[in-house]
């Protein structure tokens, strides 16, 4: 079957469903796994419960034959591992798809063109165990879960016609070392899942998945991982930060990686420690970053706005989730993009910059350092759950394209004579010095100043200061505003062209190429700068289509009220805030409608 | 104090006072321990380009900028935090935090148990004035005023924010640290100055956090807590103290006959974060496992 | 003199500047005294060092007949205490104005067209002092200070010809307990004053303030004292704060009038606390506030946050001070509008509610109250620096027109039926019960939840739970928003409008009465209620006027900016933020020159 | 606890149960500790209505929902500043604060220091786990691992934060409290499920601020410091112990032979903020000064 050839393309919606701590999530990354294999491209979307055990899981992976942009419309096929999961995840579901249930955990409710595969999981696996069972010494038996994952994984290879094979491979190099016994156990298993759906199968409906042949190197990976290597790709040597959902993973993945890279990473006592650190070291010339959430981003302001108004690298993440307060802390949501705008009293500079698919994290991770260095400002990095748990098959980032910036640091010349931390440029970046140079010596502070960095409150002072830190961002604007969007499509005959930011890029474009081939004219810009914002770059887009799109996860239309605010256009807007991301049917509807108005 | 931040150079206490005119008030207890403090760098030989005085806010958090060493004049209350990343992320830097009795105890109290973990080889150097100096006299958490309910008096006096007596209890600092096991725990008075930098000199000397403690008055705001108040109360730790023994050294913090001066508890055997850092680092140094070429490849 | 009648104008600028504690503030205070009891209006602005000593100090005062709108433009009169006194704060005085300065202290540069008076402040008071020393036993005399303020005093009621017999009162009032002699000492140095300046006078030019007859019962007064009494009147029975200039006063006038109301006031440990325990107390009951400056509302954040999820009713003052981070903590400055609008993570409900002048405080605090009861939320009220600092006679507000708001309880019969805390009401306020209510216990979160409040994160849910807290402010613009906004002059025909918030108001009234008074037709609508914002007034507005100004005290325009993502509405902006408010020719220039493009 | 909210009806341990479902895992050490609340509060006879149980964010704050009183789950680290807001303005209300080590220790323990100087009649109950549960096995300032400096391994494990061994010290919350003067201090175990009961029904009854720190094992994410873990090494409080003497708790809290379980520390002499605030009160009750009116007329 792996003979298939790349003429058959493939694009099927698998949803896996059950209770927290059963298996789901380790079924779905063992799916990606064997999918992405086959040259397959992968895009997948979880959702977890706010509690450890207890709530219903969903894992929905898309397998696609090309580039995949979201994580699709109806569901093809859903695998049910409980009543719970059952209820809670099968709607969405294609009202002629597949359903693969546990039959030892439950019977599903009649639905009349679907068709229907039970399974008893447990059975099935607990009968696998046993028979290895004399062969297995006394304590390790013990701890041996029945393989109810593998027996999942078998029967829904075959249900997609996958091949098998690179299930064996794996289960042989994962269970290699615990033994002969535990590989046989587990090879099985999976072909006692395949079997049993192959008993079944008939005449009733099977989705097929054909192999592409793999021409790049390519990963699986997922957004916070990606995230994390950029900063590490940067140059980040330094990392402070405090658990948070979906941000934790970030600081997890950096806390085994750091020490390698000679870099330090700390787990703070709370997120005000953790940028006070970050500025702290950056200060002493390291590149530094924090990742964290919205609760945690709003205990950093007060620190944030130091760093803007000392003029002080950093990254702060802001992987962003549902709800205001503790809201809906495993969901996703678009919601902090005016705290980390407006985020501070009073003004001192900061950029803003938001990653947009599981390939761009890296790249404006790196990006992010970058700005940091150059402008010597605090530099937010806007990402979201859906997108930091989202793992996706993407090419091999090409590491010779990253390019380093460093902080601009004082001539001998200038330590020699007199040295003006804070003199007055035209870009309005000035020399950093680091401590160790001498002659360099300045105090560092978030109270107004004069050049040399003595506190001054004289008017004139304080205007001249603070110009020249915004200048800095006059001087990004100028200087590369366009290497900060991307444009999608040909504004110049649309009639509705779409404006946005962030995780929804992939679904955006998706749904605008759809309504494209269907002979609409709809263009679309994503900012992946959000602040300063490239207005000159909208404003131009905006005069050439008709009518404006605003699509965004947040309650109130904080983007568009944000693009509004810079650049006086006028939008429809369209927002949505419930947790999830926007399905492309959704926006190709908003397109249409707009359309037809 | 590490190595790398002593200079082959000799600097005298002169040379770290920099061109900004102290700006505190005649007769503020800061000037003191200012003073003692260059005097310690002197007779450390601190580098002035490896040194850095990190602060908050407040009138004693207005140090760095009288000196001429490196300084980050930050937020109230979390110099700790920002001299954390600095000495973690530049072991070879000498740093030294200043800050006022609210700065450290009210709104940065959060992070001394947690910097006390972490034995960083950082000098902190609270200037306790009993009240808040800036904000020009509301209560701190080491105010000593009688509690509203034994005051007799209703006539709005003493703390500003407590006009009618204290409605909750003082804090002692040096119990705490203790508890914290910061691992050199002093208390100074800047009017006992050749102490106070002796104290200093053993705090910089210090592998490891080091809280020194020192009273210093703020006539403007406490005519309380006068220099007059803490000479009669001090007293120098007792000869046969020993600072090792940490029952001994609560005991001795908790005395209420006055206010012992001098090194009252001390662990040297307690690790840094630095050193563990390092640890971590050298274990892994020589394999090429840092690439990030070899990481994206993990997910290949 | 003081039989004067009121046909003669009064509008003089007196400016008094020296070193910190030597005396500016109370010889402030003490003038202040004796104008107003002349039934003059007095409008004071000043500026204080953010050090303790060492800096200058300066402090204005407009004297004038009737309403004072602002602290007027050029300085008639300046006092100058010390040298750096006069370097620093000379600027600003009228050419052909006049200088009175302590000749013990400097001798001024020479300035032709100016009117100069030297006088032997020191000297003369030194000489009062001895003339008592006999009479005054050695422990007071030890810390008897000699009467400066008093010769100054003595000296400035005598250049604008202002009777002494007021300021004899006073001292008699004033040091009667301590003592004949002093009493002397001090009516005598107020003579010696007068008549030093009385022996120089001849030819020179003296500026006249004529007494007025009082109508009215009147204070003098100044923001923050006008906003605490506001927060008692409203019912405010417990505060939490911690000091932060400029808002300190605030909770340390409440300190002392807190127990005589019941009610309870604790200086927290940062304003993390200060915030958590104003919530706990609102869900206990109680009408709770804290007031803060710039730093401490960005420390806030994440609670106002919690208070919107959660629907706690709880004020926020925010006197704004100058500056990002630290900034110039002692300065003015509008620049706290974006936080105090957009600063939460995903999005809450919160009302903010500026107050416009010295009366004002009283009101606006009153409706904070009212709004967070009636809606359920936390309202955040904007003064500033130059606002709560500023004196002015004011007529006494009529207690009887303060109508109080209480938060909507459930019934009996609907804490014996299953009491739903959130229930989904159409005006988005559920009855909230207060613990010790049988049949109301509920859990108060900031998680998402149901209308039980039990936490729940299904899209559904999340979509109505949010609509239900959003509606709350629909509500609130439907409803009042008439009340919130004011306008001056006639938009049907101004060719400059006007648009506004703050403590600007007095001096953009005082620029446009002039604009119109030279014929331009001008009007002005000025915004109490900032969010909801009031949308329609404010599009109404601008469609009759031909162009629109936003002149506000911030750096990067963010009311304007505000007001656009709300109305899209094209304006004008006019901003300045270094530390001082607006001097009403600044605003008069502006008006001119958009008359002219 | 106040006479204020106790009732006079008869409350059964289930009363206090609340028709939502616990949500922790199998095995989860908090299951213990909510059941020791439960009676704890029906020996006490506290009144559901007039009891607020508050708590922060992690697994344990979940604590308030399964309960029919009052409650108030709010964020992370903060319970104790909205508890004292709450009891302060009702002292007729009994007032619980409940959550785990990491909210109460790490981002919390700004908080603690301080409401000890307030001393306000509030029992905190602390589900110490030695981990972050809630976000799935980070540190926190009680975990318990080896130093990274000398862990033989480089194999990732343990926390997720610190893979190759920790880089910072444990903390000893029960030496803190005794220096903090929190004036009932006590340690349970939710796996000694009477005594824990006993510990709570004391804490509640005591008139000040009660810490009691109850171990309370995550099976799910510490499978270092389980329920036998704790079955080892917890022993009574000596009979001889005299939980007065400050000195001798402090010693008792600093042994390192196991964890004594019981009341370690108490000082039913300390000041309470409301009693301070009741006395400031009546001292101008009856006195027509609290009126507006006359306010606004001082500026006259
Ligand atoms: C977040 C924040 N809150 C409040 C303030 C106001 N503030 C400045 S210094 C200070 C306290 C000063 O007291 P202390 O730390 O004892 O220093 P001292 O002036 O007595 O030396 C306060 C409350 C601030 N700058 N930032
Ligand atoms: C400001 C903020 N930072 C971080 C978090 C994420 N968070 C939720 S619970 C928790 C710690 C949980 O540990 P603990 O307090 O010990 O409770 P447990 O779950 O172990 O009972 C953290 C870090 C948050 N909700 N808010
Ligand atoms: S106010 Fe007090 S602490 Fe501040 S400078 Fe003056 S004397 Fe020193
Ligand atoms: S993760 Fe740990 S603390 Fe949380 S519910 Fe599970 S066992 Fe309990
Ligand atoms: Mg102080
Ligand atoms: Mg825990």
């Amino acid at each position: 079957m792996s003979q298939q050839t790349a003429t058959h393309a493939t694009d099927v919606v698998v949803r896996l469903a059950g209770e927290s701590g059963e298996g789901v999530v380790s079924l779905g990354d063992l799916t990606v796994q064997m999918l992405s294999s086959l040259g397959l491209d992968i895009y997948t979307f979880q959702t977890f419960p706010a509690e450890i055990k207890g709530g219903t899981v969903m894992y929905q992976i898309r397998v696609h034959s090309g580039v995949t942009l979201s994580q699709g419309d109806g569901v093809d096929v859903l695998i049910a591992l409980s009543k719970d999961g059952y209820d809670t995840f099968h709607q969405g579901m294609r009202e002629d798809g597949i359903l693969l249930y546990d039959s030892d955990a439950f019977t599903p409710p009649e639905s009349p063109g679907r068709t229907e595969y039970g399974l008893p999981i447990s059975t099935l696996a607990n009968h696998e165990k046993q028979a290895v069972r004399s062969e297995v010494e006394g304590e390790q038996l013990k701890r041996l879960p029945p393989p109810k994952n593998i027996v999942g994984l078998g029967a829904l290879m075959r249900l997609i016609s996958a091949p098998l094979e690179p299930a064996e491979q794996y289960i042989r190099d994962l269970f290699g070392r615990k033994g002969e016994p535990i590989v046989r156990m587990n090879i099985n298993a999976l072909h006692v899942g395949a079997q049993h759906i192959e008993n079944q199968i008939g005449a009733k409906r099977t989705p097929h998945v054909y192999p592409v042949p793999i021409e790049r190197e390519r990963l699986t990976i997922n957004g916070n991982q990606m995230l994390a290597i950029g900063a590490l790709a940067a140059g980040c040597r330094f990392y402070a930060g405090y658990p948070i959902t979906p941000a934790s993973d970030i600081m997890e993945f950096l806390a085994k990686e750091m020490p390698k890279f000679g870099g330090e990473l700390i787990q703070a006592e709370d997120e005000i420690a953790a940028i006070g650190m970050c500025l702290g070291a950056s200060f002493a010339g390291k590149k530094s970053m924090t990742a964290t959430s919205g609760p945690g981003l709003s205990l950093m302001v007060e620190q944030i706005n130091l760093g803007g108004q000392a003029e002080l690298p950093v990254v702060v993440a802001d992987i962003q989730r549902g709800g205001a307060s503790t809201g809906m802390p495993t969901k996703t949501s678009q919601g902090d993009l005016n705290l980390a705008v407006y985020g501070v009293h009073n003004e001192s500079p900061r950029i803003v910059i938001a990653a947009s698919s599981v390939e761009d994290c890296f790249w404006t991770s790196v990006d992010a350092f970058n700005l940091a260095e150059k402008y010597q400002c605090p530099v937010i990095l806007l990402s979201d759950q859906a997108l930091a748990t989202r793992k996706c098959t993407i090419p091999m980032p090409e590491l010779d394209k990253v390019r380093l910036e460093e902080r601009l640091k004082p001539t001998s010349e200038e330590l020699s004579n007199g040295f003006h931390r804070f003199e007055l440029t035209e870009t309005g970046v000035s020399p950093m010095s680091i401590p160790g140079m001498a002659g360099g010596a300045y105090v560092s502070t978030g109270i107004e100043h004069d050049e040399l960095s003595n506190p001054g409150y004289d008017p004139d002072l304080a205007q001249r200061m603070k110009a020249k830190r915004f200048r800095k961002l006059e001087t990004l604007a100028k200087s590369e505003g366009a290497s900060y969007y991307r444009l999608w499509g040909e504004p110049r005959r649309a009639k509705v062209g779409i404006i946005a930011f962030g995780s929804t890029e992939g679904v955006l474009r998706e749904s605008a190429e759809r309504a494209r081939e269907e002979g609409y004219p709809v263009a679309h810009l994503h900012c992946r700068l959000i602040n300063p914002l490239p207005v000159e770059a909208i404003k131009e887009f905006a005069a050439r289509c008709d009518k404006i799109l605003i699509p965004e996860l947040n309650w109130s239309g904080q983007f568009g009220h944000w693009v509004r605010a810079n650049t006086n256009i006028e939008y429809h807007s369209f927002t949505k805030d419930v947790g999830l991301p926007f399905a492309p049917n959704e926006i190709y509807n908003q397109i249409i409608q707009l359309l037809a108005e | 104090m590490p190595e790398t931040a002593v200079s082959q150079q000799q600097y005298a206490p002169k040379d770290y006072k920099s061109s900004l005119k102290p700006i505190w008030c005649p007769g503020c207890g800061d000037f003191g321990v200012l003073n003692a403090l260059y005097k310690a760098m002197s007779i450390c030989g601190l580098s002035p380009e490896k040194t850095v005085i990190v602060s908050g806010i407040g009138c004693s958090s207005r140090l760095p900028g009288f000196v001429t060493t490196y300084g980050f004049h930050s937020v109230h209350g979390r110099a700790l935090t920002i001299a954390t990343g600095i000495k973690v992320s530049r072991p070879d830097l000498n740093v030294v935090v200043v800050g006022g009795d609210g700065d450290g105890y009210s709104i940065g109290a959060g992070h001394l148990p947690h910097t006390a973990r972490r034995n960083p080889d950082i000098t902190y150097l609270i200037m306790n004035n009993n009240v808040y100096g800036l904000t020009k006299g509301q209560v701190s958490p080491t105010s000593m005023v009688p509690m509203a309910s034994v005051q007799a008096n209703l006539d709005p006096k003493r703390w500003k924010t407590t006009p009618y007596g204290m409605t909750e209890d003082t804090i002692n600092p040096i119990a705490m640290a203790i508890a914290y096991d910061i691992s050199f725990v002093a208390r100074g008075f800047s009017y006992r100055p050749n102490q106070l930098t002796e104290i200093i000199v053993a705090g910089l000397q210090h592998k490891g956090f080091a809280l020194i403690d020192a009273f210093s008055p703020c006539p403007t705001f406490n005519q309380d807590q006068t220099d007059d108040f803490y000479k009669e109360r001090t007293y120098d730790v007792p000869e046969d103290h020993d600072p090792t023994d940490r029952v001994k050294a609560f005991e001795l913090a908790l005395r209420t006959d006055g206010y012992p001066i001098g090194v009252i508890y001390r662990n040297d055997l307690k690790h840094s974060i630095m050193e563990e850092q390092a640890a971590l680092k050298s274990r892994f140094a020589g394999q090429p496992s840092g690439s990030v070429s070899a990481l994206l490849h993990r997910f290949v």
